[in-house]
């Protein structure tokens, strides 16, 4: 991939035939397919009703909401397994919901509950849940690009299998903690997979006027890490990408690095009021190049789903957001009495 | 004269600059068309263009360090750290560089920069977007520390941050920014290290900065009319500090609270308590000297719990009367 | 029991604590071949092995990183930071990171990580390898701060702190390497956040830290003959700090004086001072509560300069003099 | 350049003739090559009476030699002008006399004195002459590379014809602020000569163990910046390489990175043991790969100076030192009275 404004090429993902041949290269099972679809729904009820909690008062604290984002969540997912180690990014509701995340815990964080994730004290920004190796995100742009390095490391030391998954923005690929930690994972092998999740913005900043050099991926050259960037709103692409970059990690041959080219629907966070980008252009990729859209119109062309049972799963995705607003909403809020507690452990 | 509010004293203060010296120029993250996190130089790249108004990478260290090499060729940068909390990863280049260039090289040279910060909970914005760092800064001679609380003193300390020879480390609230208050259209300044008597009176000495003071303030005027007087200072500055000022006071009011914001340990109230409870003003002390901080926790996101992790006017006012009364 | 150095005593203490525990293991710059630059790991590399000698490229804020990654899986990093000064480069992932991560993520993970930091002026490095930092540690709850000033609390502390749930920040003083003590060769741990009285008295409590104990014992030593009896408390803790030892101390002896390295403006005397006057122990207390620290200024290269940078035991006899006989 | 241990290959300096071909390319008199004869001898014979007036007691504090290294401090300064600003780093004796510092000064600063450049405040690791340019040296490793981006962009901005180099170790090419300032001064296309002085180690650590691709100056690629790698033991090829790079800079086209590959001799600091590396490796290059010894051996060969002629410079250079020695003893210290001094302008 060359300099090309960061845009998606107005590549499709293919003709029937294509898809069908890649998926069987892939061995993916139509229940992989499907999974793959429920994932994407899923975490795109879970962004809007986000949206809509928001619109609507109920949150108190900031939100970086992933809708158009969903391929590269669900696809990483799939290809990796479910004990491997993440590290994530403000705009992580997406890959913490792919990784099987507890919806509920997540809808009662998000909306401070002490049933939440961590008890009311994090926030969208800050989701963990260490017991499935979800290391949590992180409020710093780049915070967690460096601490995958020890993750890596003690995954090494101990002689795991598990891998490091470690996402971050366009954006964050300017901090110098990225170039400290890429060299230090390629210098000593170290098995992390970092995911830059490139959705052209950095807040407000056009990945063009903040990037020497496009892709962002290239970058891995500097410190011979092996590196792909694709396109992002194409699961199956991403899924393709991200199964040879876990493999390569696993198999104890280093870091790997995939840029995945995407787009967020929302503003940056809650108070954007999207002047850096034209209507047009957001338009241009929900119209053109939705990932749920694109992916949709494979599953029902080669007959894996048909429009009602799209619509059931949309729905049931639908339903599990809403039951678990209802949880979070019945929630208490942290108790005052346990305003200290935490601070040491 | 006009209200307007901290937050448009602040650009107001800019702009002029920008107007009147060429060398003054912002950069920062998103302080273009986006006007910055808070939309403080909204409109200012229409203006100034994007020479002068230059968007950066998400590299903070390297906008610090940036502002100081451009100030070493006699230009007059403000960079702007888009959360106090990130003032972290360019500490090394504000207090190990900036800092010490001037003393460090003999004083053949100075650092003529501004390094826009707001701080402060009250956004949901949970632990790493919401601290109140001014303690930190403080302690690194070379740096002056600014830190207003209302749109008059923003715009006169603004201006004369801008002209200042120093580094200066300009500490902004965001639950300020809306804060409305009459300021003066033309050109002004306020100097740096003088504190500001927002409110006299002689029954006690309350030191506070930013929402704490509009936060005792109101206190002050409740507490007036059970005849309790409190003097309120501001000392607008915290690094030079305006030790007299204080002092005097206490001599005065015989009693002393210092209210701030920051957690409590390690935070400013000590140096204050320090400095006065070491001079002679000691001797007129008659009750304890009290300070009320932010808890010792992190911000939570929760919004009760985010509430209550820093004093609260009821928290002012009890201490305050605990004193006056004789009760601590 | 044996006399061994300051830098001995940390270095047996983490050399028992890799034989005993596989999970600790150290990483930093120079730390293998070279020893560190002040020679405290030398030999380690070849008894541990590169693997938990791991050296690093000059990369602090991902060494420190890595640390906590590390540990978040079970790992006991413990981190080194050439110089103190290098803290800044850092200071994102100590107090941003490491000391938030209990809290943030609602108590479900622990960072159990030391970060070892040596301080302190005496040595000629200049303005940016000199500083004494721990005042700024010390206003991030999570951390946990350890400053000792003895080759026995040294070792006492550092096992404690190899073994403690939370980020500890070990600070060390590079004048203090080379000091002896008597350390037993045995397992002992200190517990973190008790201060030590080291030397009784009852005309004044005098609080103070690192090189700064030395220094006032021996300032004790000479006024016991004039009839003047120091207490000598040494918090050796800074966070969590033992208010109740120094409030006693001086709920008993009526005069305070706090003497610090660090430079006095922002320093940690303030906050106890805040925390005596602050307490019922307030109306004990006879005379102005005073503080001697660093001069506010960058540390000057000049040998003359630099040592009267900090306080000296003149200043600190001429200070406690003055306190006892009543002349402040 | 490919990785080859950081090592110098055993190439020579070439022929008689090649030299001399090279030399009339390049447009080098016979005043200018005797010029960068003259300011390594100078560089050296500073760095050796360091060295004795740190034995003999008299150096209060660190300090940083750079003899091996002549070769690069005397060739950048040739191929740049006087008043182009320089940015340096810990171990910048040789670049500041190259830059035609005072001596008296420097070596005034560098015993505390107050006559010296920074009135005795700053000492080896801070020199700076900013009615020259010499923007100063820097304890922090990496800490002056993000400054550059900022002199690049002042000059930029007022439409200079000056223009920034900035110097620093391999060490500090794996510093954070390596990547943000690259990432920067390749977006604005600043004025800024990076040179990397790559003498095989940071304190201890070879460049090797420490860099997860060589050669460092490869990793200017990942920014669009051109850049070289080369001898930089050989003053001739350093001077060639950075008269293309600074006049690369200076017409507008924006940065560009030399690295040159050298050696120190003497210990990192004053307490260094050299433990890491052998006696064999220092006698080799200081045998074969001498910098002064392989550019006065082609300058006897092509009779642009005789035996005694050299020994004269040679000579001059040392009487220099040693009058810098006897300004800067009989310098008084800076007064105790004017201890709070300079903090605030
Ligand atoms: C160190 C730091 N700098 C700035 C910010 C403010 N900020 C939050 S998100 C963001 C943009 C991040 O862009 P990117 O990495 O591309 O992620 P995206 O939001 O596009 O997913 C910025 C500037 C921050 N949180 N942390
Ligand atoms: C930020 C920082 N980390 C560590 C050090 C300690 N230190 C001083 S010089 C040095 C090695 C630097 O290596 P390099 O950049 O290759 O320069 P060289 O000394 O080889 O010329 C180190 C680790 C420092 N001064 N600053
Ligand atoms: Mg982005
Ligand atoms: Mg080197």
């Amino acid at each position: 991939m060359s300099k090309d404004k960061g845009k998606t090429k107005e590549k499709d993902t293919g003709t029937r035939e294509q898809f069908e041949k890649r998926v069987t290269r892939l061995g993916l099972s139509d229940d992989n397919l499907i999974g793959l679809y429920r994932t994407m729904c899923t975490v795109r009820q879970f962004e809007y009703m986000a949206d809509r909690l928001y619109a609507g008062g109920k949150v108190h604290g900031t939100m970086h909401l992933s809708a158009g984002q969903e391929a590269v969540a669900a696809g990483i997912s799939l290809a990796v397994h479910p004990d491997d180690y993440l590290i994530n990014h403000h705009r992580g509701h997406g890959h913490f919901i792919a990784k099987g995340a507890d919806i509920n815990l997540m809808m009662a964080e998000f909306l401070g509950k002490d049933t939440g994730y961590n008890r009311g004290r994090g926030g969208s920004m800050h989701i963990a849940d260490f017991q499935s190796n979800n290391l949590g995100a992180n409020g710093i742009v780049g915070g967690g690009i460096p601490q995958a390095v020890g993750v890596g490391l003690a995954l090494q030391m101990q002689k795991r299998k598990e891998i490091c998954i470690c996402i971050f923005g366009d954006g964050a690929a300017n901090e110098g903690v990225f170039h400290e930690a890429m060299n230090m994972v390629a210098l000593w092998k170290l098995p992390v997979l970092y995911i830059c999740e490139n959705n052209k913005y950095g807040m407000s900043m056009d990945v063009e006027r903040a990037t020497a050099k496009l892709p962002i991926a290239q970058r891995a050259d500097a410190y011979g890490i092996p590196w792909a960037c694709v396109d992002g709103n194409d699961v199956v692409e991403v899924y393709d990408a991200m199964k040879i970059a876990a493999e390569h990690v696993r198999s104890g041959k280093g870091p790997y690095f995939v840029e995945t080219i995407t787009y967020r629907y929302f503003g940056h966070s809650k108070s954007d009021r999207n002047l850096y980008r034209s209507k047009e252009e957001i338009e241009d990729w929900k119209q053109n190049r939705d990932p749920i859209m694109r992916f949709t119109k494979h599953l029902l062309q080669s007959e894996i789903l048909d429009e009602g049972r799209a619509q059931e799963i949309d729905g049931q995705a639908e339903q599990v957001i809403l039951k678990a607003v209802e949880f979070a909403e019945a929630s208490p809020e942290p108790d005052l009495s346990t305003l200290m507690e935490f601070v040491y452990a | 004269m006009p209200e307007i509010s901290y937050l448009e004293a602040i650009r107001q203060a800019l702009w002029q600059e920008m107007k009147r010296d060429e060398r003054v120029f912002l950069l920062g993250e998103d302080i273009g068309r986006y006007g910055g996190a808070f939309g403080l130089t909204h409109d200012m790249l229409d203006e100034f263009g994007p020479e002068r108004v230059r968007e950066t990478p998400i590299s903070e260290a390297t906008i610090v360090a940036t502002a100081i090499g451009a100030s070493l060729l006699g230009m007059r940068p403000v960079a702007e750290i888009m959360f106090m909390d990130f003032v972290m990863l360019a500490l090394d280049q504000i207090a190990n560089q900036a800092a010490k260039m001037h003393f460090m090289f003999g004083g053949h040279t100075t650092v003529p920069i501004v390094i826009r910060m707001p701080g402060g909970s009250g956004a949901g914005a949970a632990s790493q977007h919401s601290q109140s760092l001014e303690s930190v800064l403080m302690h690194f001679p070379g740096l002056k520390v600014v830190n207003p609380s209302t749109p008059y003193d923003a715009k006169g300390l603004m201006l004369a941050s801008l002209r200042d020879p120093n580094p200066v480390c300009f500490v902004e609230h965001k639950v300020l920014y809306k804060t409305k208050g009459e300021v003066p259209e033309g050109d002004y300044t306020i100097p740096i290290g003088v504190a500001d008597i927002k409110r006299p009176g002689h029954d006690i000495t309350v030191v506070a900065n930013n929402i704490m003071v509009m936060k005792t303030l109101n206190v002050a005027e409740k507490l007036s009319k059970d005849g309790i007087e409190v003097e309120v200072i501001d000392p607008r500055t915290l690094l030079p500090l305006d030790t007299e000022t204080i002092i005097n006071s206490v001599a005065h009011t015989g009693r002393l609270l210092v209210v701030h914001e920051a957690c409590l340990t390690g935070g400013w109230a000590g140096e204050v308590i320090a400095c006065v409870v070491g001079s002679p003003a000691f001797d007129y002390i008659d009750s304890p000297v009290r300070r009320l901080g932010g808890k010792d926790i992190p911000i939570p996101y929760n919004r009760g719990l985010e509430k209550f992790a820093i004093p609260q006017e009821a928290d002012i006012e009890q201490e305050i009367r605990a004193l006056v009364e004789g009760k601590i």
